[in-house]
């Protein structure tokens, strides 16, 4: 009787003292389970193809020779943008290739670049399924919060030893973490699609899906493209961590840079990042500005 | 064609706890300020019959857009059924069809025009014209042809490539009109689609609607606030009331026998002119109204009471054969041979006299008042005299828009 | 006759480097070695410790020469026991680690070792960067060896009360450090060698090793001739690391030649440090470091061919 | 002459061997110049004011005893969302309590929620200029690029050496990763709002402001909100990284758990974030759902 | 008050290549299609009177939004001077004001109402209404209080707390307009505000309207494409085509003498029995159309040449002093008096006349013609015979629009 009033205050002032979950153990036993159960499935089965295509990606990348690469580099610009995009894009990597980079600019653009394509080709119908569904999106959210808080490196370890290290859990960390924007914002911008437009769609007996790619996505286009925007940028916010894993590229260069307290080798991956980023920004930049849903907030 | 039985509309989160107040005879109104909910469409029912104009007027939030939307299911309807009866689809329930066949329908059935026009911003005016088009699954080059087609048809030729943000208003409204009748489907439902445009444009507009209507034999359900653009165009007019269908007739029946008070006041301000026809106002050939003065060969003639100076022969068949002015003969024309000569003629005849059909409209029974200054007779469609139309019975049509008709 | 020669023939190696500067020219050594042994050597995945352990031992990686113990011991992952093979020290006790402070407030306040830290009031103040009443210890990231071993000094002396071991990345820490020595203040903080942290803060010219008590249960076990310390014999508060190769228990398994290279070499200290300073001062890339490696091979040709005779005679 | 052609030959083929740009030792320099020139300016002037701010948001937080903080948490959520998203809050606070974190999640709060507010209170303005004027959006453009991708283990070292260790350059690293989605979507929201509804405020005589807080910003909310979770699932995606130079937190779990390969650890700190951001989007989830440009969407 | 002088407006990129083409006489069409640039306005210039209701129409896409746009400056004239002539403002040219008085302006002297409503979606149909009261920094239970009145004066009292998507098209514009009128400002500018209105309430609404403006001596611009209701509500009308003004004149004028073909299509559809006057239509008491035969007395008998039956007895200031029908006197009554009993008379009178005013519109006249036989006498303020209306000349005035004062 004595004890319980100190207990009592104890519990109010600190009541986390009562007990402690074992969260710890359970979550190691459950690695342990997962990682002798499924090891060899992903490594047989899911890395080596994930691997392949990233791979094939970068061949396609570092066996062009820089010079025809800004060439080509130059016409995408132009053609998503203007002429001052290409432009801009060829200074950038020009820059990059002359602090000696090029060839980790190569590892991280085609890390970023079947990132995104993942990201894009996975969220943006999840998004529309958002969009269609309160129910889904409820679901969803919490996880996609999960996706984008989790820190990277507590899945990490797991992910090298599902995956291995290299560019495979390295591109996953990166897919999970660069995903949810184009989730969200796809879902937003087509919720925000007034209802009239749908509606006038609807009345011309129109499909979900023509209603969806008539109507709903162009005028969502350019939220969307807002997302898409985000999701390279986190894309290139991981390429850091993703080095940590042994992905290699710019995020080498910092990630080395970082550890031998040498500014210049960080500052220098991390200028490469930028410009990537900024070129990836602008060209991205040009597509959504050529966006038809663009007109929506004319004074019609 | 189109059946709508008892369709209800209530808006609001619990839409069934709405028709025990309506059978408690509470009012829209109440039943707003009480629970909330709005009604919007309260038990309507009306018949189109293929290839008419039926045409839905009322006051503001009537619930006319909420009615002609239930038909195409765009708005849920609460209650009720919408029997379409179509060669490809057979009879059936607008309002319980599934979701493939309500598309199919919507696609190749019916089109809308919108009375916010809704145009879709990002697409050109030519492919908003095109847009129904697309869905229908036509081929490119037949899209565009058809759509410049419409797009000619509405006055709007040259602005194919421009987008709807850079049109006026009344513009939008034609290219909403256009996307609606490129689909050629042969129902048409139209939310006050000449609300925005210019007495000249509505004109022609109604001249190409009714035009399209006659060759396709469309079915056309349309909302409007201008009387005689209904009594124009419509074959039909319903008259809706706070959710209610009040009165449903032919322009005329409307315009000269409002049934309530308030369809009464509703059309107090149309045209009456072009409308009321030459029966409605005249003043009947019956007894209590003319005389016999005597016969001549195979005629009788009558005169008006108190106007014994003209004199009517009227054959045994009821035939108008000859008249008389102060005891002369005067001619009797058809109403059409004269008209151009009475625009022309620099005094009224008082030796000629003109005959009207029973359907003639006032406006036509003028030029005919204009051309002679006798009494305007009226012919049944057999050719028997049925009526006389002199000034006062013209100007009665006119100002009070009904005629002696109500009298018997 | 060849395939004697050439052991590592046809088989690929992919080795790990650390993602410090004393790691790489180590490194080279064993790229060139195994190299010469026919291997396929790859391009070393540079990778942080733990990282490196797990790749090891899930046989992503074959081996690195960059083990330092026991200062990793807690990063090595719970099976490392079956899977990863630690070999005897290529330089023992070369991972010099300990706790340094500036000279001028060595002097000023004539410190001999952290005691005089904790117990002295003004001199703990003076250590007290952010006014908590506790003298700021730069140490070790959470999760490092070092860091239980300083906590493990702290927890023993019962100095939690007058030492703040600062939680933080090693370069923060270090960054810290090197600050408030910048702006003058007194600073204590823990570091090893050969690094490029003592590149930058060099002990004798910027900084001292100072003692620190725990580890050392007579005279003797006092470390002497330490360049750089209060005194001589001095207690570092650590036992100096021995820098060991760690390899993959299956690799080695199927490579005897890389396992015998593994147990015989052996690179001077003394090279290793002098290699680290002349790539922090001519700002050497790691692949520029590979010529001197190579230079240091044909220098000790003796030695070396003894190593690969001897696995060469292992692939038998 | 002769050795011209394999000089262009390697040139074509690797034109960047030409020469390095030597940006490591100009960055080098420029930091040390920095650092020299500003360090007592940052650590005695910036440091201390920014400090104090986090530690008057930290002490708040820690002094408050848990069940009270648990009342008004609940409190919180019930009134912008709904009472579920209270017990939702309680529930995921007393988790993380019971898994011994609750001091660290205290710590990691007071730094987001510091983060945040001054994400907010800078970023929107900075995002209403964006839209207001399509040369600042230009300008800035690249700078928000450049604040989302620059790894932050980049700025880490020089942040340390201005401002110190600990909460300060966290927070720091922390307000400039997640201020841009803030900006941008702030920019968009208020762009897309429809011509017509600014026109009819600008025909009644408002001023520019009132434009802006009474028809643009209200309509553009739900974008703006948007760009506000991203914000937040930014800051607490640093929360790790802000350990890593000190800021201590839920951060230093993570951070520790990867640095001994200790996944169980790893993964309380990684789940403490995670429901921690789980809670923060469902409140901010709540107010966004109440915000009345979401009738904009409605069949008008 | 407002003067507009020279007002143009080009949309596109490069306005200024434009008015030379237009001075080479290009018309609208050809601008466009040879340099994309859309002449929205061209030279337009009018003028407003203080408490004057001016009315613009034309054809869909004539330019009419885009006029009423630039007088508050929503559309930035490309050329010309728009004067505002403001007890407080003093003289100042709206084109060419700084943004704080243009501001001030606006909130304080104009108003709007919005071809497409532009309702603020977020807001509540009340705060909708106090929108430019909060503008103006009324304060709150004053803005509710106005807000309310408004609101109801509209006919939506019990919506106040509704969103606008959960109104009717004809109920928002309602809104648009209580928005509009609750600043109380003394200039409106109202583009199609009732053109989704059925006719009751729009009547209701001119009525409101009318009231107001006359209450608060208000200056009205006014666009509609209703004939009727700018006839009935207009003090000036102007018309436009292709960008420019082509006429601007009172209802009767523009209806009675149509200055271009255009203008003469564009009335054809009016009503002209609530606008045209007594003395347009009558037939002039002039030489060219009386004789006159005999005096008596103080007058001077006149007839019409051809009815000598009917004589109008004048006196020498040329006031009408006594008439006879067939040789006897009839009484001479004002039309005023008679209107009532004209419309339960069983039967016309020939033994009484009536007289009206010059400014009498036909549609009163034809109550005079209900009670008389006789020909209706048109005296002019002074109370001279000026004319007079039998049934051709009224009949004529309906049809034609017009009466013989053309042919003087
Ligand atoms: N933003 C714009 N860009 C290009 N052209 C425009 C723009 N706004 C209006 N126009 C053009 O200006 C002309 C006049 O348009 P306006 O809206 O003034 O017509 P309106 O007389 O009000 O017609 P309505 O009665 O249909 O509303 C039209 O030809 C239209 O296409
Ligand atoms: N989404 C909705 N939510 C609530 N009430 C609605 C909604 N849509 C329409 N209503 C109500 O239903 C009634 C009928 O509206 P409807 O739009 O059918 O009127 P209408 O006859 O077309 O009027 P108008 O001539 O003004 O277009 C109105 O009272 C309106 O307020
Ligand atoms: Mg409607
Ligand atoms: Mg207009």
């Amino acid at each position: 009787m004595n004890d319980l009033i100190p207990m009592l205050g104890g519990f109010l002032s600190d009541p986390f003292e009562l007990f402690n979950i074992p969260i710890e153990e359970w979550v190691t036993q459950f690695v342990n389970w997962l990682v002798d159960t499924f090891r060899s499935f992903f490594r047989t089965y899911v890395s080596p193809p994930v691997k392949a295509v990233m791979e094939s990606v970068q061949w396609l990348l570092t066996s062009t020779p820089p010079l025809i690469f800004l060439a080509v580099l130059f016409v995408i610009g132009w053609r998503s943008a203007s002429w001052k995009v290409g432009l801009f894009a060829i200074i950038a990597f020009t820059i990059i290739g002359f602090m000696g980079l090029w060839d980790g600019l190569m590892v991280t653009l085609s890390l970023v670049i079947t990132a995104v394509l993942f990201c894009l080709v996975i969220g943006i119908p999840i998004g529309i399924l958002c969009s269609r569904k309160d129910l889904t999106y409820t679901i969803l959210r919490p996880i996609l919060d999960i996706m984008q808080t989790t820190p990277p490196f507590v899945y990490l370890v797991p992910a090298v030893m599902l995956f291995s290290i290299g560019n495979v859990p390295g591109l996953i960390a990166t897919i999970i973490f660069a995903m949810p924007p184009t989730i969200r914002l796809t879902n937003l911008g087509i919720r925000q699609v007034p209802g009239q437009y749908t509606e006038a769609a609807t009345a011309f007996g129109s499909t979900p899906r023509q209603i969806l790619w008539k109507v709903q996505v162009p005028l969502a286009l350019p939220t969307i493209m807002a997302g898409l925007n985000q999701t390279i940028m986190l894309a290139l916010s991981m390429v850091v961590i993703a080095a940590i894993i042994g992905a290699g590229g710019l995020g080498l260069e910092v990630f080395q840079g970082l550890n031998r307290l040498d500014i210049g080798q960080a500052f220098v991956g991390g200028l490469g990042i930028v410009l990537l980023a900024m070129v990836l920004d602008r060209i991205t930049q040009g597509l959504g500005d050529k966006a038809p849903g663009n007109r929506a907030g004319g004074d019609e | 064609m189109i059946r709508a039985e008892g369709v209800t509309k209530i808006f609001g989160p619990d839409p069934d706890s709405v028709p025990p107040l309506l059978k408690q005879g509470k009012t829209k109104d109440e039943i707003q300020a009480e629970t909330g909910h709005v009604v919007g469409v309260n038990n309507a029912s009306f018949q189109v019959g293929a290839g008419e104009v039926f045409v839905i007027m009322g006051l503001s939030g009537s619930g006319k857009s909420t009615l002609i939307r239930c038909i195409n299911r765009l708005i849920e309807p609460t209650y009720g059924k919408i029997i379409l009866d179509d060669p490809e689809f057979g009879d059936q329930d607008i309002a319980s069809m599934d979701e493939q066949t309500l598309r199919q329908m919507r696609s190749s059935r019916m089109s809308m025009v919108f009375q916010h026009f809704a145009l879709f911003p990002h697409r050109t005016v030519l492919s908003n014209v095109v847009y129904g088009l697309e869905v229908q699954g036509r081929d490119k080059a037949e899209r565009e042809e058809l759509g410049k087609k419409y797009l000619e048809m509405v006055g709007l030729g040259g602005w194919g490539d421009h987008y709807p943000n850079e049109l006026s208003g009344g513009m939008q409204q034609r290219v909403g009109l256009a996307r609606a009748v490129a689909t050629e489907a042969k129902i048409l439902l139209m939310d006050e689609p000449f609300s925005a445009l210019d007495p000249l444009i509505k004109v022609q507009m109604q001249d190409e609607l009714i035009k399209i209507q006659r060759e396709l034999d469309r079915t056309i359900l349309f909302i409007t606030h201008d009387l005689d653009e209904a009594m124009r165009i419509g074959d039909h007019i319903a008259i809706m009331e706070a959710g209610e269908i009040v009165q449903i007739g032919n322009p005329e029946e409307i315009l000269v026998n409002p049934k309530t008070e308030y369809v009464a006041n509703f059309v107090e301000h149309a045209d009456p002119t072009g409308v009321i026809t030459a029966s409605t106002v005249a003043l009947p050939f019956k007894d209590r109204h003319f005389e016999a003065s005597g016969e001549e060969q195979d005629v009788t003639y009558w005169h008006r009471k108190g106007y014994p100076e003209i004199r009517f022969g009227v054959d045994k068949d009821g035939k108008l054969k000859r008249m008389t002015f102060e005891g002369n003969n005067v001619s009797i024309h058809a109403l059409e041979t004269c008209i151009n000569e009475a625009d022309n003629a620099p005094a009224r005849h008082t030796d000629a006299a003109v005959y009207c059909q029973e359907d003639t409209i006032l406006k036509q029974v003028m030029r005919g008042r204009a051309y002679s200054e006798l009494p305007v007779v009226v012919n049944d469609s057999e050719g028997r005299m049925t009526g006389v139309i002199d000034e006062p019975e013209l100007i009665n049509g006119i100002l009070e828009k009904r005629g002696y008709a109500q009298d018997d | 006759h060849a395939d004697n020669h050439k052991p590592g023939k046809g088989v690929t190696v992919q080795p790990a480097v650390a993602t410090w500067t004393s790691a790489i020219p180590v490194s080279w050594v064993y790229i060139e070695l195994l190299s010469d042994l026919g291997y396929e050597v790859e391009d070393p995945m540079s990778l942080q410790n733990p990282v490196a352990y797990l790749a090891m031992s899930e046989g992503d990686v074959d081996y690195w020469p960059n083990g330092w113990f026991p200062l990793h011991d807690p990063q090595l992952p719970d099976n490392a026991d079956d899977t990863i093979t630690i070999f005897d020290p290529l330089c023992s006790g070369c991972g010099l680690q300990g706790y340094l402070v500036n000279n001028e407030a060595i002097e000023k306040y004539d410190i001999e070792g952290i005691m005089d830290i904790a117990d002295r009031e003004e001199v703990r103040n003076a250590f007290d960067h952010d006014d908590d009443g506790k003298a700021e210890l730069y140490g070790c990231p959470p999760g490092w060896g070092c860091h239980e071993g300083i906590n493990a000094m702290i927890d023993k002396f019962e100095l939690g009360d007058r030492i703040d071991h600062v939680d933080a990345g090693y370069s923060a820490n270090f960054t810290e450090a090197l600050s408030q020595i910048e702006e003058g203040n007194p600073t204590l903080y823990m570091t090893w060698g050969p690094s490029a942290w003592i590149l930058k803060l060099v002990p004798g010219e910027d900084v001292s090793w100072i003692n620190a008590p725990g580890i050392v249960e007579d005279e003797n076990e006092k470390a002497s001739g330490i360049d750089g310390a209060v005194t001589d014999p001095i207690e570092m508060g650590f036992v100096a690391a021995d820098i060991q190769v760690a390899a993959n228990n299956k690799f080695l398994e199927e490579n005897p030649a890389a396992k015998e290279l593994f147990k015989q070499a052996e690179i001077p200290l003394k090279w290793i440090s002098q290699v680290d300073g002349k790539m922090s001062d001519e700002d050497l890339d790691d692949s520029e470091v590979q010529p001197l490696a190579r230079k240091w091979i044909e220098e000790n040709q003796d030695k070396v061919d003894k190593w690969l005779k001897a696995a060469r005679e292992a692939a038998k």
